[in-house]
């Protein structure tokens, strides 16, 4: 068309239209609802992964459970509950490796706990104690609560690990509802152009709170905004654990190698948004029973037994052992000692400037000499 | 009628939108399921969805879509879920709402609200519980009002509904449904712009605003001192006269706010008393408000803010001084 | 795939892989580089409006250069010139009836002359003077400074036709640096959620300043991120203005239909990204001069030529107009009123708050006082 | 060697690229074209693509992506552009890099620097020349400093850069090139938190920073007062101690700034010496700011801006009241 390439891409249609009817971005599923599988589409892993990759489902389901019970009996603040997420939440995780890092929004507490967060601490962060953010950051997670915000940081960490040449990627999770932010579309163009080992995990639930997916854009699909930044995408099945850990797998090892990637896990919260949230206001019951027939650990159940390995999970006892663990991190979280004042200010900076140095004496004498003060701080809710 | 804060907004907006077909509201969850904090239950029902939108996750969109409807003659009452996520949009306010009447000379005008509950004290998550009144108080064009009774959050929403200039309503969400008050059934304007005296008194002057208004009053009360009481309810513009007065009177005077104190909005209250009232002080004007420091998530939320003791004591310092 | 189609869109490639190399977006053109053209592509307009585009865009180029060398002689502040880009200014705001609003950047000043601007508030605005905004605001136009910030604008403006039925659109001018910020993100999902009459009119003219377009995004085109909002695009030559107001009719009706559309128009700024700016400093000449010799009024002159219209095209009496119009316009320009005090205060609210009154009521007393203030606020500049 | 200020600027850059490879700087036009003032030129040349990087038009992403650069260990250094387009990132500011140390409980840090050029009086167009310093001084956890020198240029940005906290530098540019002053060679910090006195004096205190230092110094000449000029230098964390020390010695104070008036910082100066010395105060304090409008469009910025006879007028009437 043009005799020195300047109008590339140029020999697509001549009228220049482009559409999403276009572009049929396709579904990876492995399982299909139904419960058959092509073998060769199994991912390569051990009997005893497969069985994991249950175990930790059955884990997910089991802790967002208790969790909300404990919020109900007035022990969390509020509450966000993975439940119909586990095949995303930790077919995504199981992909992740030790050195990754995890930017996340909340509802992905089992790819948390895979990458090796203490539940304890999970229940101290619904709790809202300071100290569960030290102890995701150890581990190289954090949760953003300002939707879509902590996109350009993913974006940030991923740059430092290519110019360090790491082994590593960051991967982000979010929601249907974050992608309508300008963080999201920020972080992810950027991440484009520097080539940076970002993942961005987007858990399409269908739903922003109450706003359903139809009403967060006309797109029929996120994983095609990958196409926008010239990126590759990947629209899963976020109901198949094997699917979706697939997935992840590819995207980790092509944003490695220096393509990040964009996957959109198609999913369904079954539960509230959080426990603060009543579904009814703005859902109707056979959309939720669809979905429930569409149970990602049913579905996972179903293959484990065409392989031959549901013998080998013992249902009761996982719940038996998960259950446990949940009891153990509860009871640490309650002994988890009191919070003090100092908390407000520690770590504000590296050197707490004077000013800040005389509110805290302040407010410490203050304490001292007006004890009644604390009917008013006594924490209300356990957290 | 007997109203929670957050009924007289709910009933303000009835109201208005009966009113006047060009007021549509909308921003995250405020249609199907009524807001949050059920702020707009029932619009959508009565007004039907073409008034009444739930929107994408979208803060910039949402508040540069009410600029863009004010300009083309609409009166947009747009909510931001929580004053937390306002932040992504304060370009739009600072670089668009703000200044669509000033950029062009009167042809264009922007009467937009922004709805947004604000300040801690509900045990929610991160970034849910600030107060950055002093930060939209320092944007010329950009009125802001904080009601703290169910009387003024209806007669505020409604004079902001009707002003001719944006206004950003930042609503104290720990009183929303914490008491019941008389609200006039028939719709009234609040002035904007106008403090009002919620007790009279003679021995100091103490300025709030929001929720912080209930424990400044319990102090005064717990003190016995004879205290005037002044709830500011406009950050912008600023009521100084009311303050100055007030405080030309007393020689005394204590703000209290939740907000971190350097830079919070309690510093230009005392630079206007400085400016006008100086040779009136018989003491330095005390600040009870938020530390230096983010508000601390829930756990430790009760400790950031001001409570009636500190304010007591605050009291105290300025009587002795 | 599933029985109650909530897997939609999922007939596509079992990898649910998407890429942009899926997307061939192609490139509207009418006029070829080398002048050869399909009759039956050329939009049905009449001779003398074929005839008025390259008036138009000779008074575009002829307005730019007068600016540029009025900016040299010190009598404006700055000037971002249109350059190389007349075609993709002028096809497109032709395209646009009078009722239409043009939210724009600043480079598109002959789409604001169609629309009825004077000339001399175009020379106002770049002297800085705020009048010039009135007379912009007037005709349902406006710059907006600050990058891509606009486009939430030109959403909530269309929303507000939309509801009022109204027979216009919105025309969204921005470039290619400006599609990477968040707000032109929220602005265009947002307006395709809604159906909105809005056209976002792109000029993808390489550079954000000294930024390429590769630097940019690692997108082939703008136009594919149309597919993310679900809203359609058009890639369209920018050099070529019949294509350009091919593309933008087309674009503008299908908005007023409720379908919002993106346009890119691929063009090159051939001058400086504004008067302060060397682009010496950032890319090669032969680059320049590859695009030199895509000069759209070259490439509309031979168009005319083969049509046998040029000879109704009497150049220098079209040069002659438009200065001697660009010489009215600077003398009404230098004529303005100078400026006045109150003018800083006036129409920042509908009514003045009291503060604000003693504050220019002082000041004025001030001025009385100490007239030789004036010695620092005197103009330094013409405007 | 003496330098300008963005000449310091691009020696600090230089220095501190040079003596630690974690430091690498970005922005839009930093790179390929050396910064739209130059600040950044040759940098490019010297470290190479992968520290000195042109980035997309993104604001959010280059706030953000700093965060996320020196959370994970290297010393970022952004340029935004003007100030007036730091607003779009303004949530990222107070959403996370002012909190990653905080959040995390020292876990991990946020060590970048945003450089950014601000302040009117260049005739450059809409949004180019606004002053938030008020807004960023609010924000716990940010630090915010202003040099008005070619020396405090370089040593700020060298403390800014090898602090272990996020540090916004509001460059005034104004005075970019509008004079040359002697600059060490080596490199060296002037510490943050730390106001300068720039002329001893008696009868009154005079506060100001930034490009407002130089009318404010020739107004004190011309009226050949015995003031104290203070160069604030750090917004935040603040010098008081120097600002309520000179204030106990001079019993007068005016503060001089360009950002409006209302809410400026301005209001926390006076709101400190309210606290400690309003007892040594003879005369309220005097604000000749900015005026509560945007800054106005370039034909009518010399308004706006505060000049000497302004400042002037403000030094008498502090000194007869
Ligand atoms: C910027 C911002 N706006 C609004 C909110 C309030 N909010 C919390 S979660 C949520 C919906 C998030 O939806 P999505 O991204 O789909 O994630 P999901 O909750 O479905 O997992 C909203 C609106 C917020 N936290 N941050
Ligand atoms: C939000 C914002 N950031 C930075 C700038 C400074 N700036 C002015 S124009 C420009 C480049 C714009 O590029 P593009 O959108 O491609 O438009 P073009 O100038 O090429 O027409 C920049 C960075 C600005 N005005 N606004
Ligand atoms: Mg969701
Ligand atoms: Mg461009």
């Amino acid at each position: 068309m043009d005799e020195d390439g300047m109008y590339e891409t140029s020999i697509g249609p001549q009228s220049g239209r482009v559409s999403q009817n276009d572009l049929d971005v396709g579904l990876l599923q492995i399982v299909e609802p139904d419960g058959s599988y092509a073998s060769e589409e199994v991912p390569a892993l051990h009997d005893d992964q497969l069985c994991d990759l249950y175990r930790w489902m059955l884990l997910e389901r089991t802790f967002d459970e208790r969790m909300v019970k404990l919020q109900r009996r007035g022990e969390l603040g509020t509450f966000g509950s993975g439940y119909g997420q586990e095949a995303s939440i930790i077919g995504s995780g199981y992909a992740l490796k030790d050195e990754d890092w995890l930017l996340g929004m909340g509802r992905e507490a089992g790819a948390m706990f895979l990458q090796g967060l203490p539940m304890r601490d999970m229940i101290l962060f619904w709790r809202g104690i300071e100290d569960a953010n030290r102890e995701m950051a150890k581990r190289n997670l954090m949760i953003a609560i300002s939707i879509g915000s902590h996109l350009p940081l993913v974006t940030g960490a991923a740059w430092g690990m290519q110019l360090d040449g790491a082994d590593s990627v960051v991967a982000a999770y979010f929601g249907d509802g974050a992608s309508s932010t300008g963080a999201v579309h920020e972080g992810m163009n950027f991440a484009g152009v520097l080539g940076a080992p970002a993942v961005f995990f987007c858990q399409n639930n269908q739903y922003a709170i109450s706003t359903p997916f139809e009403k967060q854009t006309q797109a029929r699909s996120l994983a095609q905004r990958a196409v926008g930044y010239g990126i590759d995408g990947i629209r899963v099945d976020g109901n198949d654990v094997l699917a979706v850990y697939k997935a992840m797998a590819e995207a980790r090892e092509a944003a490695q190698a220096g393509s990040p990637m964009l996957v959109e896990s198609l999913t369904y919260r079954l539960g509230a948004h959080t426990t603060s949230d009543d579904p009814t206001r703005y859902r109707d019951r056979t959309e939720e029973a669809q979905w429930k027939r569409r149970d990602p650990l049913d579905r996972y159940e179903s293959f484990l037994r065409s392989e031959g390995l549901w013998s080998e999970i013992n249902h009761e006892a996982i719940l038996e052992d998960v259950n446990n663990e949940f009891d153990a991190a509860l009871q640490a979280a309650d002994e988890y000692e009191p919070r003090h004042v100092d908390e407000m200010f520690d770590y504000l900076y590296a050197e707490l400037p004077p000013s800040l140095q005389q509110q805290l004496v302040e407010f410490k004498a203050f304490l001292e000499d007006r004890p009644d003060a604390y009917d008013y701080i006594d924490q209300r809710a356990k957290g | 009628m007997q109203e929670t804060i957050v009924g007289a907004i709910n009933d303000a907006l009835h109201s208005e939108m009966d009113a006047d077909e060009r007021v549509l509201i909308f921003g995250e969850d405020i249609a199907e399921s009524g807001g949050v904090f059920r702020a707009t239950d029932g619009l959508k029902e009565r007004f039907g969805d073409d008034r009444v939108l739930d929107t994408p996750l979208s803060e910039i969109a949402i508040v540069g879509g009410a600029a863009g409807l004010a300009m083309y003659g609409y009166r947009p009452v747009a909510e931001i879920q929580f004053s937390g996520f306002l932040p992504p949009a304060f370009d739009q306010l600072v670089t668009h709402a703000s200044r669509i009447r000033w950029r062009t000379r009167g042809e264009w005008s922007a009467p937009l609200v922004i709805r947004t509950p604000y300040g801690a004290g509900v045990k929610a998550l991160e970034h849910h519980s600030e107060s950055l009144e002093g930060v939209y108080g320092h944007l010329p064009g950009l009125k802001v009002v904080v009601p703290s009774t169910p009387r003024d959050a209806k007669g505020l929403l409604t004079a902001a509904i009707r002003d001719p200039d944006p206004v950003l309503v930042m609503e104290p969400k720990q009183i929303y449904r914490s008491f019941r008050d008389e609200v006039p059934e028939e719709s009234y304007e609040e002035p904007i712009g106008e403090a009002a005296i919620r007790r009279e008194g003679s021995e100091l002057s103490v300025i709030s605003w929001g929720a912080m208004m209930y424990p400044t009053l319990q102090a005064v009360e717990n003190l016995g001192v004879d205290a005037e009481v002044i709830d500011l309810r406009t950050i912008s513009p600023l009521d100084d006269e009311t303050v100055v007065e007030s405080v030309k009177k007393t020689g005394r005077a204590l703000i209290v706010h939740e907000a971190a104190r350097t830079g919070g909005f309690g510093s230009e209250l005392i630079a206007c008393i400085n400016d006008r009232a100086l040779m009136y002080l018989k003491a330095p004007i005390e600040r009870i408000t938020g530390f230096d420091v983010p508000v601390p998530l829930l756990s430790m939320e009760d400790y950031y803010l001001p409570n009636p003791p500190r304010i007591e004591e605050g009291i105290k310092r300025v009587l002795t001084a």
